[in-house]
């Protein structure tokens, strides 16, 4: 059995967690139609982010949808955290079952 | 002698320097901070029942004038003295503008300890200092109205736990009264010492985590963070002596103007202003002056209080 | 005057209302939650531990009655007047004939407030009657049997943690005796109102969240949410006075039967009915009923059983 | 140095955190050999699930498979939580190395 | 009559047996601990300050030896009698020359229970005897220096939570003296036995889990978790006569060999002898000897301890 | 708009989180730029490791970085925790934006 599954973008972001209200927000605004959100720690070129305390948390947003849709937001981000945040973005093809809920 | 308390808190100092394994839960820290927040509110407003509101307006206009004109002062100083940019220097000056209610609660503690009373709004002065150093903090690096999202960081300053809670607590304290407490003392007032010295613990692992950022900021942070609160202490017993308070409420509101928030404005700093680098404030706040005044501070504003006012009670 | 408790339980709400950052730890919710029901649970066991048990046995199938026929009566209710389909309509039902802790604690604080005192077996049934309603909730919505994983909801039912800590909390104070209990009553006794008060901070938070649900499932929600516990609180009189309860086992036993489960229930249904929207019985329990119990309820009911018995202890 | 590497799937869901006991069990039967959980919240057609309490909490289940395996486990989910429960899954390839263990 | 505290590890024990829903929040479970250390601690400095050190070092030098002695013991049973491979021998060893605070914690509650005093100085030894063990383990499995990362597991031992939290309550206990410890009573002292009652509950939670492996591993493993710590036991009252102990002193040295370790040595196990299975030690430790100790080992410690030196304070 | 996007590699791996720290030092140590670090509970070949106590918790840790030097990483983590450790590890090619930054 094979089930017809088609193509999305699995866009996760890395960021602190204090903007996390916010960032939420502008993906609502962006037309996101769903975002999946866990707690992280980590490094990068901000220093270690250990989550010992709420200023040195991050937090892990994964959201999937059209590639457009994708680039818009990765622009958005670019714009409005990268220069001062510490925030890293990437994105990946995925296969999804129900292509009307993303 | 040393305040039990503050032994805890050079515990958890000593244990963070040498890197040792300790770590609180940080739902503990959380519990422990809410109760010792609903216990201040709480006795507060177990005082201010027993007394007319009235006269407290215009205390409030002037301690919230006080919080906005430490601002300025330490938004200067940084700016001249200390050759930070305009919004770094604004950022730090926020969080010295404010109060922390760490350095408050330790306060309480040290008078309750040597038996010396204070007026029973401490507390709602706690709440009220919170806020206008982050909006006098943003203007200062903004101008008025340009870009900032005023909304947001309205709701992030009257909303955030602490002025809720401390707030929260207050209104139960005068609702209840005295009397009607009596059941829920066990948990709020016969612990608060206990709860206060795990409190310290943790901060002094927090305060430790500083010292690697401090050292690469020199010695205009360290000196800023010791001498600014001195000045502060000495205006805010100004303040207290307008209002005719007690040597107890004098060292309370140096004590609260000596101190610098590391919670509510860092923060809305880092969404109001994110291009000031938190980590800047925090090693002076918590790294210089946190342990500054629980150390040291209390006791001298407290003996500076006395001499001013005469008597020690 | 208004519990102290209950007071905690409005600044949470009205927190939660104006949507304030306050936000309790949830590691804090679970454990005040199983410290109340250990206390629960001892205080029943002691009480137990210097009377005879065999009484108790018809006692307890007459409250397992009363959860399965109460959840019939709502079952009926939902189905005919408020035209939900079978399955929402058995769901919510099984709320309602099941019980919910908090209000039980809240009923126990306001009786040891005012010194009446009652029977100490109420924390048994408040153990037994959680499951009655979830069975018959589910035969009603299924029938007998059909594609119903009933292992899973037995363990979900008679091994859920609420149970264990009160039987439990029940046996240990049962085996121990009041002089053994001595040890830990200033954990488990002196400290339960203020850990009852921080509880219900947590519970408004909670009622907050229900508003917005609410007001989309408009009136007949809300009425039921309000005419069922009444009702239910007149059968669990009932009963009482069939078992010859004092006023104080009384106003318990009705406060028990209008209370709703929030916790037990809902997590079984989501598993036992998926169908069943799980916001719509939240809405009727958490955002009408609880606090209609809380705040108005149990007073009435008090008066309701002091009325029928005579006497008010 | 380049070490040989050998393609299977991974299998992502988001769902309910109720569900939790029953979706592990089953996907034990249908045959997975190994599972990793994380906590989660999100928002989606079911509306925000902030993880404030325990009826509003997601899980991040990941299965590594065969493809064959992913797709049984796909038309599972599909046919038991999809209509009724909060529910997203999505796949892609990835290596990995001991193929003995998938 | 059983202790109450021991009650509770019963309910936990039987409620993981049933495999009921009951978690608890391990944010509690770090926060009872970490309360439990403290208390201990403070109460030995407490008892410190009134006496002088000097004596102490030579004693500290006996229980170190003790404990290596133990691990030598226990490793040489295991790889004669048990057949183990020299790695698991070591790591087992290991664990059995450790010690445990919550084997000592029930100690303490059960001389305090039965108003039997003991020497001060017992909760430094507690903190001391938790490192030897380990390092003699690794040195068994591995000879001296081959590729150990030493500095870690130095790390590790000395300044893992358990160490500091103990050595640091002392400190401050010592340091502040009988009359400055009052304000934080009610918390460290009067609310210990609660807090360990529910430090049980969990304990018996955890001891529930190790049951499908203790099945697996047979008759050995179980003999093994029960005799060693009766000949520990033996060791222990012998090296407390050679310094002079009061009966309640033997009882808790007895009780500190006959315990072993399942937080500190495990986890530097895990990183200095990865090829050990942790399964095994835990399941020895936790399934077999902890309950062992707790329910039977210690009255029959204190029975011993009492016909060895007369007498019974 | 198109964005310029780059190919990395992500590596995942789930491990003990006892050996965290140890772990993370590696990484530091084999060249990594940056890692994030985030709580999971799982099953395996070591059988259930459901987070309950501090010995049966898992991590999963995501890095980003070239190939090259994920293959590096592979091999390092073979011959250090393969044989002892409950571990998996896997990667997959994504797109990121900041080349620098990886
Ligand atoms: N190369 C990387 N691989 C995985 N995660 C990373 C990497 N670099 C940064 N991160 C994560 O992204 C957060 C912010 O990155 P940065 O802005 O570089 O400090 C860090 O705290 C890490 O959690
Ligand atoms: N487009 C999306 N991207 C990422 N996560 C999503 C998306 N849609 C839904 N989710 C997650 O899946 C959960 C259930 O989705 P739903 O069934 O659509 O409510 C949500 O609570 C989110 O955590
Ligand atoms: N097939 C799999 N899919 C997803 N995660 C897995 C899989 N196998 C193992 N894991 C995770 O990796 C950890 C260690 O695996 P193992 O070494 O096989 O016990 C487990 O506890 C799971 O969290
Ligand atoms: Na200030
Ligand atoms: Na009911
Ligand atoms: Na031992």
């Amino acid at each position: 059995m094979t089930l017809e599954n088609k193509k999305r973008v699995l866009l996760t972001l890395v960021t602190e967690a204090v903007v996390e209200q916010s960032l939420l927000a502008d993906l609502d605004r962006l037309g996101v139609r769903g975002y999946t959100v866990s707690n992280a720690r980590g490094r990068g070129a901000h220093g270690m982010r250990d989550a010992s305390w709420d200023e040195a948390a991050n937090i892990r947003v994964e959201v999937i949808c059209k590639r457009e849709l994708a680039e818009i937001v990765f622009a958005h981000l670019r714009d409005k955290y990268y220069a001062n945040y510490a925030m890293i973005t990437f994105l990946h093809e995925i296969e999804i079952m129900r292509p009307e809920k993303f | 002698m040393i305040d039990i308390v503050v032994l805890f808190f050079l515990l958890g100092l000593l244990a963070g320097l040498v890197r040792s394994e300790l770590k609180l839960p940080p739902a503990l820290y959380d519990s422990l901070s809410m109760v010792l927040l609903l216990a201040i509110g709480l006795k507060g407003g177990e005082g201010l029942a027993q007394q007319s509101l009235l006269p407290l307006l215009p205390q409030l206009g002037i301690v919230v004038l006080l919080g906005a004109v430490q601002t300025l002062i330490a938004f200067v100083v940084l700016l001249s003295l200390g050759r930070f940019d305009r919004v770094n220097a604004a950022a730090i000056a926020a969080h010295y503008g404010s109060v922390s209610v760490a350095t408050f609660a330790v306060g309480v503690n040290w008078l309750n300890a040597r038996g010396i009373s204070f007026e029973p709004q401490l507390p709602i002065f706690l709440a009220v200092m919170e806020v206008p150093a982050i909006l006098v903090g943003i203007m200062l690096a903004r101008g008025l109205g340009r870009g900032t999202n005023w909304q947001l960081i309205a709701r992030e300053s009257f909303l955030g736990k602490g002025v809720v809670l401390l707030l929260g607590g207050m209104a139960i304290g005068w609702i209840a009264g005295p009397e009607n407490l009596t059941p829920i003392r066990p948990l709020f007032f016969d612990l608060f010492k206990g709860v206060l010295a795990i409190f310290l613990l943790e901060m002094g692992l927090i305060v430790a985590r500083q010292t690697s950022e401090l050292r690469r900021r020199g010695l205009f942070v360290i000196a800023f963070g010791v001498i600014m609160p001195g000045v502060f202490a000495v205006l805010g017993i100004g303040c207290g002596i307008a209002m005719g308070f007690s040597v107890g409420g004098l060292t309370l509101l140096a004590t609260l103007a000596a101190s610098a928030s590391y919670i509510a404005v860092p923060a809305t700093m880092r969404l109001a202003l994110p291009e000031a680098n938190p980590g800047l404030s925090l090693a002076a706040v918590l790294g210089v002056t946190f342990p500054f005044n629980i150390l040291i501070g209390i006791p001298i504003y407290h003996w500076l209080a006395s001499m001013l006012v005469g008597g020690n009670s």
